[in-house]
């Protein structure tokens, strides 16, 4: 068994101990472990991206007991790309929360330890239950994330996105429960394989806890009309949180394309793509909300918090139509997306840094410090996330748009997507040049230098746009890859006959 | 099991089965809060008490070894009551709980 | 004998939880309901060891020891909410 | 005892849906809860009732499924894990905002009034 | 450092010893040596949380006044009883009781007594620790009452509490 | 390799050229004309290839999966095209370098202006239509950025935004429109493409690619009605304004015509669509020309409406007016650059542009005012002048359209009155720019003339005009012929560059523009009367009215629906998961399965009715805080009764100590909230509510009876087997917990440990008033720590936490376990903190909650990797017996280890979340410490 497939759990946790143990260290201290722990982090995953890319699933089975009976995790082509994108995200986030955003609650560094630890859980396992207690570990630590920075203004929203939360877990607990209670398993892949004896009954019930655990994971996704605890929620949370966040609503993209694209498949018989008929239309009322949201939003961060939505209907439309281009597609926009946006709410707090009283709001305020750079930044944000050439966005859509071939699905899908960019560069051009170019005469008091963390950080996630651009082709041709290894169930019904240490030979 | 033993049993079982129900008949019954506050404090204890002699005996008769976490409730049990009904009856003088018409004397202030 | 003992006394402490949760939901005063919820803990107390002789096993007594601790510190916690307001402090 | 045991279910669920609709953190706390125990007892009950079966080895003849009893004791801890942190919160919204409205009606600043100086208005 | 080895609160020990015994499903060489670790181990953790402990204490007395109060509770249990049943109404009265204890140990133990034993609940102490404020459930005579108690419960207490 | 260059030279120098800005404003120009100049000489070897009709190709892989491919294509129209933008754009760079001012940023402007040109390069030269379409939007939004140079002027920044808006929203149009192609295709290449006409314009999906396709052509080219933005993107430096809105950007939209001619054009669908849209162009923007004061205003509606000309002869269909078309490309490009730059010295010059001040300067700058009269004569149509020729092809082909019955007269009707228009607003420009008396009140008085080297980039143009119009066959022959082969798609028409083709109806239709259009000009104040009776559309401020009403509407949507009320977001929760359960659970039948009903003993029956009263009663009686908090306990209790009566004695345990830890949290929290909830909700909503209450419990009910009577099997016996043997326990549950799913209870620890950190991090800052007495006007007793119960918690302690010990150290094998020996230790702890308060008990435990969180997990990390030193996989237990003397035979096991850090977490985290709170009293000596850094 390899044991490099329990680092992107074990680091975190080791390094968010460390860190509730020295609450009281320095903060350089604190600081140089936590930013350490997340190099380290990075560089595991990237090793396990590099093994996955053979193709092969790899099992690890907590305790050595054999798939269904412990718990495993599985590393495969997805997983990988999902734990590289977070580490990636995280490290940049979290150099930029060490720019100053850290202070003030000795528990950041940790929470923020502790939450890359749950999303790796969830991206890695191959145990229901055990991916309701990832979702509870990044909850809980995004919970106190939110709630980082003082302040009154996150206290409503972050109440809002806790509740909705314990509801979508008791919703989980439900659709656990029924599943069980017919399969008798929890496991994944031994969930697939009994899924297709049902009948009657209990095909029914095993059909209702499915729907049921999409509800779920479209809250986490933020799919309409469970979105509306997102905007307010992210728009107040420090600016690193928040950039983390952008990786918040892929758990649940994922956790449906891992879930529904495992047991309830192509191959599934009677509960073949189940809810996919929902999901669809939804995305794009979800995509258009997202593009109405941004047009109507006073404040960048707002205004971003909406593209998180846009991105969730963009990505969720081609999933729901399930095809492998599609899936691929959704990839490749999955990784762009997450990392412009996450890049945009730190963009948004350099402006509210150096804005004076007039933080991040779109209203005309005295010129900014450091205007140049904080303009550029944002226009290669904003253009990434419009979907325009030459960035990212653009191609990620482009791969969309074409994965769809004929029919009224491409209509719709089609006309929302590209009327939805039409607006989005609409949004993004008023915000910006009534942020950056339209000036009143004043002053503002001395703000706080951007500090060198701040600038590459920031620089860093925005960059990254064109970077996808440079490596388009390699990064493409993986998610082909990781969408055929999808949809090849069979290939991942194998790990149940990966054999324990000691039963080798 | 031994006869003598099963007598017991019975007998307990059903003298804490009485005592358990007339502690409660007392608290549904009784006109105020502090004579309601009597039931519970000694009967109940007392009937339970005597359900987990019975439990005792019970598994002792039928070869478990000697039960001892009876006991221990029911010393535990004993050693809370006063105490819970000590600070229930404050709390009820704090709020000025209504008393029957006819108590001597009044409670104190809190 | 036993049996029949059993079924009367189970009888008899049920109507005694019913009596208590009778006088949980009349009240009148608050006080009042958490000596009725007291009451009940004691009464499910003598349920659970009730069950452990109906089923022969012993599996159930530290459920009824751990009813009995935390009935206790609830008790105390609600009396003390009571009169003092802040429980901890 | 089927019957019984899924009517038990039903009502709190009722219950702590209705709480939940609630426009306060306090029913909306206590709904959550009652929610949480209705879950777990199904969640429980997903492994069948089983009388005097526990899950003791050597203690019984036929034991009950024990998989379920692990996964509610883990959804207990979590659960209260979970409570614990939104009761804590809700404490904070009273504390930011002097009261426990969790319907809209305060805790939002509102943002219309610094509308006035869009660009569009300027002129 | 031998301090540190000892037991601090030895009757504590000793009850935390022979419980175990009883909790441990009989005994063994591992129970023993268990028990011996916990009843060494927890007071040495717990004895900050008892500051005010008796500093002495008459316990041979103790099973006489335990046998004394037990016989109380059951003879006069089933007064109580025959009052909760009976259709006449109590005659409840409110009884300030004079201490002459003065150990806040002792006191508490009286003050349990006087709750267990039926017809009288102990309703609080007063903030100096000289009254007891007793709850009587149906009494005519408040002095027979304190009296009583005077008797049968504070006398033994103050014996043992010497 | 040198097509790619080509493109790609402009962009670095973008990068390159701020480089120089040290060097001054000449060093800077110099470093930005390298590239044009690399790049034509890279062009130049190929011009053999290209006379002789044939092309190069360069191709490389880029992204297959999408079809888009590095392929550069040089034809006679690329040729063209690029010409124009690197021969102009190098003008362009000379007449900025004096044009702007020494203190704005010229570093800036010419890096957007190489970018620009390096992606106007990239449209003409892309063989690959998404690549083009890459290109395209680049083009967009650099011209935004362009346009907006002067981001300080409110007109220019809107003026920008609609240009965006206009053309980045085209640009997605004609992505759908090559989508679409490139699915007839399949494939993306021009080659492919232009081969395949036949094809695409068979299929059904033609008109809604051809639409598409158009629809970015006239936004880029500011075709009716999308031809507003063009003027307002005036507001630009003017030599933004000669580049891209008079000879390239503009040009890219009949570019695109040109490129797909042959895959799109040729059917019904293309002539009405290009050519009335070209017609009206045409037509209005002439007319509107007329009327424009602001000279920049009269040269905008002057491009627009030549452009639509363009596009006229481009929708025609024929081959002859497309060589027309491509010929009017060239000659456009070269009058209207230099008229704008004329017009952009005379502002320089005057500090304004506003026709009715500026008078006579004839006076003032003779040498510019020859070369601008000219350029509008080229403009005007008159003949010697390039203009004149491509206008007389126009004239010429108007009058070949096959239309039926008397439409045929409406293309020469309206070329020959937009050419009147045409020379009554170049007669304009000339006239009453230069002569007409004298200024007005012009803000920089005396003008004269600009620096020498800012005329010569308009000398230049002006000299090509001439040189064009006097002899087309030799100066331009080769170039449009080439440039209308490559368009055409090979066969090129017979057509004759002469100046004049003898005496025929487009020359006598150009007399009558000519002299038309003179008679208007004098007659002028009589069309300014008719024309000053309509309102005059602002289309800026209708722009900006509608996004701002865009803005307005959507936020107030937004935030109706998005109404920051969580009973809103609830409900739609709780909506959801009943709509979507629904259709499922209606297919079940009967809901009671093959197993059916078992009896149901008195007890348990009783239990349940209570538990039902007991929660229904807490929904009703909520609002009463403290009375739903005892009810709430009653239901916890009979759910841990439950879990008794049905087998699960860990569970019991479980739920009855989180039970009491729970209500005292709550009860926490109860202080300083209010004791009561007002009623605030109407009838109606608590009706609403019940309903959905009700049918999500009678869902839940429905669900469960029919679970508990399907027959079921599950992964369990598997446990039952091996708990012994694999895990060393009999108590199965515990086994699951510590070893068979270990994992989750890791995961779960961490959660615990989480919320506490979290909830410690929250209140740490926190201040709470609570009130100075209960509900009911009674202020708190003073007695904060009643004398008996100290006395009774003082025993407690010890007591309970042996008994901890005993249910850890049996879990692994009876009821019991690290999570419910945590639960107990914690709450005889907090029994402590009640009974004593704060400062006594914290004083006493000396530890911090955060140590033992950390430990805790530690610990259950350490047992759980103690297996990866024997290469087995984490949380592998194992377990031995050892005789010791004495004790005698006993079980070592690492999950007790593991079990110890469960312990250790719950005793830390429950703890430190209550003490938390308790640190919010009033009472309370222990303040948190303000948190530094
Ligand atoms: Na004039
Ligand atoms: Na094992």
């Amino acid at each position: 068994m390899n044991h490099w497939l329990i680092a992107p759990i074990l680091i975190p946790l080791l390094g968010g101990v460390l860190q509730a143990f020295m609450g009281y260290a320095p903060i350089s201290l604190r600081r140089t472990l936590a930013l350490g722990t997340t190099v380290l982090l990075l560089v595991s995953t990237i090793v396990l991206l590099v093994m996955a890319d053979d193709g092969s699933y790899r099992l690890y089975a907590f305790g050595n007991w054999e798939p269904p009976f412990g718990i495993v995790l599985v590393l495969d082509r997805l997983a990988a790309l999902m734990l590289v994108m977070t580490a990636v995200l995280a490290l940049f986030a979290h150099l930029f929360s060490i720019g100053g955003a850290d202070e003030g609650n000795r528990q950041f560094h940790g929470l923020f330890l502790f939450q890359l630890m749950g999303l790796n859980i969830a991206f890695m396992t191959g145990d229901l239950f055990n991916l309701f207690v990832a979702f509870e570990v990044l909850l809980i630590a995004s919970y106190g994330l939110l709630m980082h920075g003082g302040g009154t203004a996150r206290t409503v929203p972050g109440l809002h996105y806790v509740v909705l939360n314990l509801v979508g877990s008791a919703v989980f607990l439900i659709s656990v429960g029924m599943i069980y209670s017919v399969t008798g398993t929890l496991n994944m892949a031994d969930l697939a394989v009994r899924v297709l004896l049902l009948s009657g009954e209990e095909l029914e019930l095993v059909k209702a806890g499915g729907m049921m655990l999409l509800v779920v994971f479209a809250l986490k996704a933020a799919l309409l009309p469970l979105c509306f605890w997102l905007p307010k929620a992210y728009a107040r949370a420090t600016a690193p949180v928040a950039a983390l966040f952008a990786v918040m609503t892929k758990v649940g993209i994922y956790a449906i394309l891992r879930v529904y694209l495992l047991i309830f498949g192509d191959d599934a018989g009677a509960l073949a793509n189940l809810g996919m008929d929902w999901l669809f239309p939804l995305a794009l009322i979800t995509l258009t909300m997202g593009v109405v949201g941004s047009l109507g939003a006073q404040s960048l961060k707002t205004l971003v918090a909406w593209q998180v939505i846009i991105s969730v209907g963009t990505l969720l439309a081609p999933i729901a139509l399930g095809s492998e281009e599609g899936i691929s597609a959704a990839l490749f926009y999955l990784l762009s997306t997450t990392w412009t946006v996450a890049g945009l709410f730190l963009v948004a707090e350099l402006v509210a840094s150096q804005r004076g009283s007039a933080l991040d709001k779109i209203v005309t305020a005295p010129r900014m410090r450091n205007r140049t750079l904080i303009s550029v930044l944002f226009l290669i944000g904003a253009v990434a996330a419009a979907g325009l050439p030459p960035l990212s966005g653009f191609f990620g859509k482009l791969l969309i748009l074409n994965s769809v071939t004929s029919g009224p699905e491409m209509a719709w899908l089609w006309s929302v997507l590209i009327i939805g960019s039409f607006f989005t560069i609409i949004a993004y051009s008023r915000a910006g040049s009534i942020v950056f170019w339209r000036t009143v005469d004043g002053h503002i008091e001395e703000p706080k230098p951007l500090g060198g963390n701040l600038r590459a950080a920031t620089g860093a996630l925005i960059g990254l746009s064109l970077v996808i651009v440079a490596f388009a082709g390699p990064i493409n041709e993986y998610t082909d890859a990781t969408a055929a290894q999808l949809q090849n169930r069979a290939a991942y019904l194998e790990i149940l006959q990966t054999p324990m240490v000691g039963e080798e030979n | 099991m031994n006869p003598f033993a099963e007598y017991a049993i019975a007998f307990l079982l059903l003298l804490g089965g009485a005592f358990t129900l007339i502690g409660a008949i007392g608290l549904a019954r009784l006109p105020d809060f502090f004579t309601r506050l009597h039931g519970p404090t000694k009967a109940t204890t007392l009937g339970v008490g005597a359900i987990m002699l019975s439990s005792v005996i019970y598994f002792t008769a039928r070869g478990d070894g000697i039960g001892i976490s009876e006991v221990l409730i029911t010393v535990f049990l004993f050693m809370t009551a006063p105490v819970s009904a000590n600070i229930l009856a404050k709390a009820a003088m704090h709020i000025g709980v209504k008393t029957m018409d006819g108590t001597e004397g009044k409670p104190w202030e809190q | 004998m036993i049996t029949i003992a059993l079924y009367i006394t189970i009888a008899m402490v049920t109507l005694a939880a019913l009596l208590n949760v009778y006088r949980l939901i009349r009240g009148p005063d608050a006080p009042d309901r958490v000596l009725a919820l007291d009451t009940l803990y004691i009464n499910a107390i003598a349920l659970i060891i009730l069950l452990g002789i109906t089923l022969g096993t012993r599996m159930y007594l530290e459920s009824a020891l751990l009813i009995a601790v935390m009935g206790f510190v609830g008790t105390v916690a609600m009396a003390k909410y009571l009169k003092r307001g802040s429980v901890i402090e | 005892m089927e019957l019984v045991f899924a009517l038990v279910i039903g009502a709190l669920t009722s219950s702590g849906v209705y709480l939940l609709l609630r426009a306060r953190t306090f029913p909306v706390v206590v709904g959550l809860t009652l929610i949480s125990y209705g879950v777990n007892l199904f969640l429980f009950s997903s492994g069948r009732l089983a009388t005097g079966g526990q899950p003791i080895l050597g203690s019984t003849e036929s034991y009950s499924d024990p998989l379920p009893q692990a996964l509610v004791l883990t959804a207990i801890v979590i659960g209260f894990a979970m409570t614990a942190f939104v009761v804590v919160l809700s404490l904070r919204n009273l504390a930011d905002n002097e009261d426990d409205h969790v319907d809209g009606r305060q805790g939002e600043r509102p943002e219309k009034p610094e509308q006035k100086s869009e660009e569009e208005r300027s002129q | 450092m031998l301090d540190r080895l000892s037991f601090p609160q030895p009757w504590l020990s000793l009850i935390l010893f022979v419980t175990w015994q009883f909790l441990s499903d009989g005994i063994s060489g591992g129970s023993l040596v268990l028990g011996l670790i916990l009843a060494w181990a927890i007071p040495q953790m717990t004895q900050g949380f008892w500051p005010e402990r008796p500093s002495f204490m008459r316990f041979w007395l103790m099973p006489k006044y335990l046998a004394r109060v037990l016989k109380d509770i059951v003879i006069a249990s089933f007064e109580v009883a025959a009052l909760i049943i009976s259709p006449r109404k109590p005659r409840p009265a409110f009884v300030c009781y004079p201490l002459e204890l003065e150990h806040p140990l002792a006191i508490s133990i009286l003050a349990s007594t006087i709750s267990l034993t039926p017809g009288t609940v102990s309703a609080d102490v007063s903030d100096d620790q000289r009254l007891l404020l007793i709850h009587a459930l149906d009494t005519e005579d408040e002095q027979e009452v304190i009296s009583t108690i005077r008797k049968r419960y504070e006398q033994p207490l103050l014996e043992m509490f010497k | 390799m040198s097509l790619p260059l080509v493109v790609l030279l402009p962009f670095l120098g973008a990068i390159a050229a701020p480089l120089f800005a040290q060097g001054g404003r000449t060093a800077i120009a110099i470093a930005s004309s390298v590239p044009a100049l690399i790049a034509l000489a890279a062009l130049y070897p190929n011009w053999q290839v290209l006379a002789d009709g044939g092309y190069v190709l360069y191709h490389q892989e880029w992204l297959p999966a999408l079809g888009i491919s590095l392929s550069f294509r040089l034809d006679g129209l690329a040729l063209l095209f690029a010409l124009l933008i690197l021969v102009i754009g190098l003008l362009i760079i000379l007449y900025a370098r004096y044009y702007l001012k020494p203190k704005e940023n010229i570093a800036k402007f010419y890096a957007l202006l190489l970018c620009f040109k390096g992606s106007m390069l990239g449209i003409v030269m892309s063989s690959n239509l998404l690549l083009m379409l890459i290109f395209w939007e680049i083009t967009s939004l650099v011209s935004f950025l362009l346009i907006s140079y002067w981001t300080h002027k409110q007109d220019a920044r809107r003026g920008a935004r609609m240009a965006l808006a206009v053309t980045g929203g085209g640009g997605l149009a004609l992505l759908a429109g090559i989508l679409i192609i490139g699915n007839i295709v399949g494939s993306f290449e021009l080659d492919d493409v232009l081969a395949a006409g036949d094809q695409i314009k068979a299929h059904a999906m033609y008109p809604v690619a051809l639409t598409l396709v158009l629809l970015g052509a006239f936004t880029k080219s500011a075709q009716f009605p999308f031809h507003f933005w063009l003027p307002h993107a005036m507001q630009a430096p003017t030599p933004v304004s000669a580049y891209l809105h008079s000879a390239t950007m503009v040009k890219a939209g009949v570019f695109l015509l040109a490129r797909l001619y042959p895959a799109l054009a040729g059917t019904e669908q293309w002539f009405y669509m290009v050519s009335f849209t070209g017609m009206a162009t045409l037509l209005i923007g002439a007319y509107i020309a007329m009327f424009k004061h602001d000279l920049k205003g009269l040269l905008a509606y002057s491009t627009v409406s030549h452009l639509g000309l363009i596009t006229l002869l481009f929708g025609m269909g024929t081959q002859l007016a497309a060589v027309a078309a491509v010929f009017h490309v060239i000659n456009h490009a070269t009058f209207k650059a230099s008229l704008f730059m004329a017009a952009g010295i005379i502002d320089h010059e005057t500090g304004t542009r506003d026709m009715r001040r500026i008078n006579g300067l004839w006076r003032y700058m003779p040498h510019t005012a020859t070369l601008a009269m000219v350029a509008a004569s080229s403009m005007a149509g008159v003949p010697l002048l390039n203009g004149f020729l491509s206008k007389e092809m126009f004239f010429a082909e108007s009058l070949e359209l096959n239309l039926p019955g008397l439409w045929a007269w409406l293309p020469p009707i309206v070329a020959t009155l937009a050419g009147i228009f045409a020379v009554a607003y170049s007669a304009r420009f000339i006239h009453d720019v230069f002569f007409n008396g004298k200024p007005v009140d012009l803000p920089v008085y005396p003008p004269h003339e600009p620096p020498r080297y800012m005329k010569i980039p308009v000398e230049i143009l002006v000299f090509a005009c001439v040189m064009v119009g006097m002899f087309p066959a030799i100066s331009v022959g080769p170039l449009l012929y080439s440039a209308a082969s490559a368009t055409l798609g090979g066969d090129v028409p017979d057509y004759k560059l002469a100046v004049v083709h003898g005496l025929n109806l487009p020359l006598l239709m150009s007399f009558v523009a000519f002299f038309g259009g003179l008679l208007m000009y004098t007659q002028r104040q009589r069309f300014f009367d008719f024309h000053a009776r309509f309102k005059e559309i602002d289309e800026k401020a209708v722009f900006e009215a509608v996004v701002s009403r865009l803005a307005t509407f959507s936020h107030d949507l937004t935030g109706r629906i998005e109404n920051g009320s969580l009973q809103r977001y609830a409900l739609l929760l709780v909506l959801s998961v009943i709509a979507v359960a629904a259709a499922p659970l209606m297919n079940v039948g009967i809901f009671v399965g093959e197993l059916g009903l078992s009896p149901v003993d008195l007890p348990t029956a009783i239990a349940a009715g209570v538990l039902i009263v007991c929660a229904l009663l807490t929904a009703f009686l909520h609002r009463e805080r403290f009375y739903a908090l005892v009810l709430l306990s009653v239901v916890g209790l009979i759910v841990a009764l439950a879990f008794a009566r049905f087998s699960a004695p860990d569970l019991a345990m479980t739920q009855l100590s989180v039970e009491v830890v729970t209500i005292v949290l709550l009860m926490l929290a109860l202080f300083y909230m209010p004791s009561w909830t007002p009623l605030e909700s109407t009838r109606g909503q608590r009706g609403r509510d019940a309903l959905i209450a009700l049918v999500a419990g009678v869902g839940m009910t429905l669900v469960t009876l029919a679970m508990l009577t399907q027959p079921f099997s599950s992964i369990s016996d598997f446990f039952l087997e091996n708990s012994k043997t694999g895990g060393g326990g009999t108590n199965v549950v515990n086994v699951i917990l510590v070893d068979f799913r270990g994992f989750d209870t890791l995961g779960e620890i961490t959660v615990l440990a989480i919320a506490a950190l979290g909830i410690y991090a929250m209140l740490k800052d926190t201040a709470l008033t609570p009130p100075p007495g209960d509900g009911m006007g009674h202020p708190w007793t003073r007695d904060a720590h009643p004398m008996m119960l100290r006395q009774i918690a003082r025993p407690m302690l010890p007591l309970a936490l042996m008994i901890s010990a005993f249910i850890f150290l049996r879990g692994h094998n009876l009821p019991g376990g690290g999570f419910i020996a945590g639960l107990i230790t914690s709450v005889a702890l907090i029994l402590q903190y009640i009974a004593s308060g704060m400062v006594w008990t914290q004083e006493r435990i000396g530890i911090k909650y955060h140590n033992v969180i950390g430990l805790g997990l530690l610990f259950a990390i350490i047992a759980g990797a103690g297996s990866l030193a024997f290469s087995y996989p984490f949380l592998t237990s194992t377990f031995g017996y050892i005789t010791w003397p004495v004790v005698g035979k006993f079980e070592v096991a690492s999950a007790l280890v593991f079990d110890l850090g469960v312990y250790l977490t719950v005793i830390g985290a429950t703890l430190l979340a209550l003490v938390s709170i308790g640190r919010l009293s009033p009472h309370s000596a222990i303040k948190p410490k303000k948190e530094g850094v």
